[in-house]
């Protein structure tokens, strides 16, 4: 099973996360994603992502699918949210549900390194005086 | 040949479009047609560490020949997360 | 901050996720824990965990210390059922919370194994017709 | 001197009890302590690959020397998580 979502709503971490396993699984393992609000050198009134949707979910399928062809894993749920995000609030929820807690914890490291590498979506840090895409500071 | 440019991000700011469709020569490479947006747009890849390509939503190189109707998407590395 | 409980009600994993981190975070990741119906020969009815439970108390929260002081992790949350738990129900929820997901899952595997091995608690399987202690099985 | 000794999952079991006062010798250690219950209670280490031991709800070995009113506790591998 796996679930693959860009969303400009709030993510409601809980229930994906309840809705993520089954009885026969042995670890849940979630990874919740929230922007900092000092990783600037000013503070960050709020986060801006944009995504090349059609692309960011399909790239967001294949790292599913290659976690569940890679590890025995169950089920598999990857949220972005795109839009406006707040300091505090999710931007991205990452669940992988494993019968051992070595292939969740393998699993949901490869998920998260493989969306900040491969998935096209940016994020932009908007100051109370300006913004600045994450990106070009290289 | 008809190929419609998709700019992403810091590169959409720079290029002046999120979308355009362009006339391009055949066989046309997808590097050859960052040149073209460039001359038309001035350097598109500043303040990056690369510019990264896709066509038709798959991942390509600068040497990938285009085809009508193609979308090539031109974006700076990803952040998200 | 850390939170260390042992209980016998359910464990409300959505609400102790939402609670734990700040707005200052960057990465909050949880494993939960869940019995396997067909872990033993037969099938498991329900699994019946005992306590230790003053000890199994100290010994969690010397894991949450240890964790906080060789990760620069800001939050840490530790719930152990105790009693009867079902199939598919948690009987362990971590939570940590950090600035950066490298740290976030040191400590939460540092947690987990820890956990596995030093607090005194124990599951017995009870089926329809017996019951036996996990540990006994060597 | 006094000293209670508590049991717990399968050791409880063998031992017939979950907690209960014995009278022993001073500077009787937890391993002393431990060979007393076996005599009393047979082999209370059966089909476990070690016996755990606690004095105060901190672990030590059977070379721990116990002092009136310790509490010594014995029990299996743990299995929680």
């Amino acid at each position: 099973m796996k679930t693959i979502r860009l969303q400009n709503d709030p993510i409601e971490c809980a229930a994906a996360l309840a809705a993520t396993g089954t009885v026969e699984d042995g670890a849940v393992l979630s990874f919740t994603g929230t922007p900092r609000r000092d990783s600037a050198k000013r503070p960050v009134e709020h986060l801006f992502y944009e995504a090349y949707e059609g692309m960011a979910l399909k790239e967001m399928d294949k790292i599913a699918d290659e976690a569940l062809a890679a590890w025995p894993i169950t089920d598999c749920l990857i949220i972005h949210r795109t839009g406006r995000v707040d300091p505090g609030q999710a931007s991205i929820l990452i669940v992988v549900s494993a019968r051992h807690r070595d292939e969740g914890f393998a699993a949901l490291r490869f998920i998260i390194d493989t969306v900040k590498k491969t998935v096209p979506i940016w994020k932009k840090e908007v100051y109370i005086d300006g913004s600045e895409w994450v990106s070009d500071r290289v | 040949m008809k190929i419609k440019i998709k700019a992403c991000a810091s590169v959409k700011d720079l290029c002046g479009f999120s979308e355009r469709e362009f006339d391009l020569p055949e066989r046309t490479t997808a590097g050859d047609a960052v040149r073209r947006v460039a001359q038309e747009c001035g350097d598109i890849t500043a303040g990056l560490d690369s510019l990264l390509l896709a066509v038709n939503e798959e991942y390509c190189r600068g040497d990938r020949v285009l085809a009508e109707n193609d979308v090539l998407a031109l974006f700076p590395p990803v952040s998200g997360g």
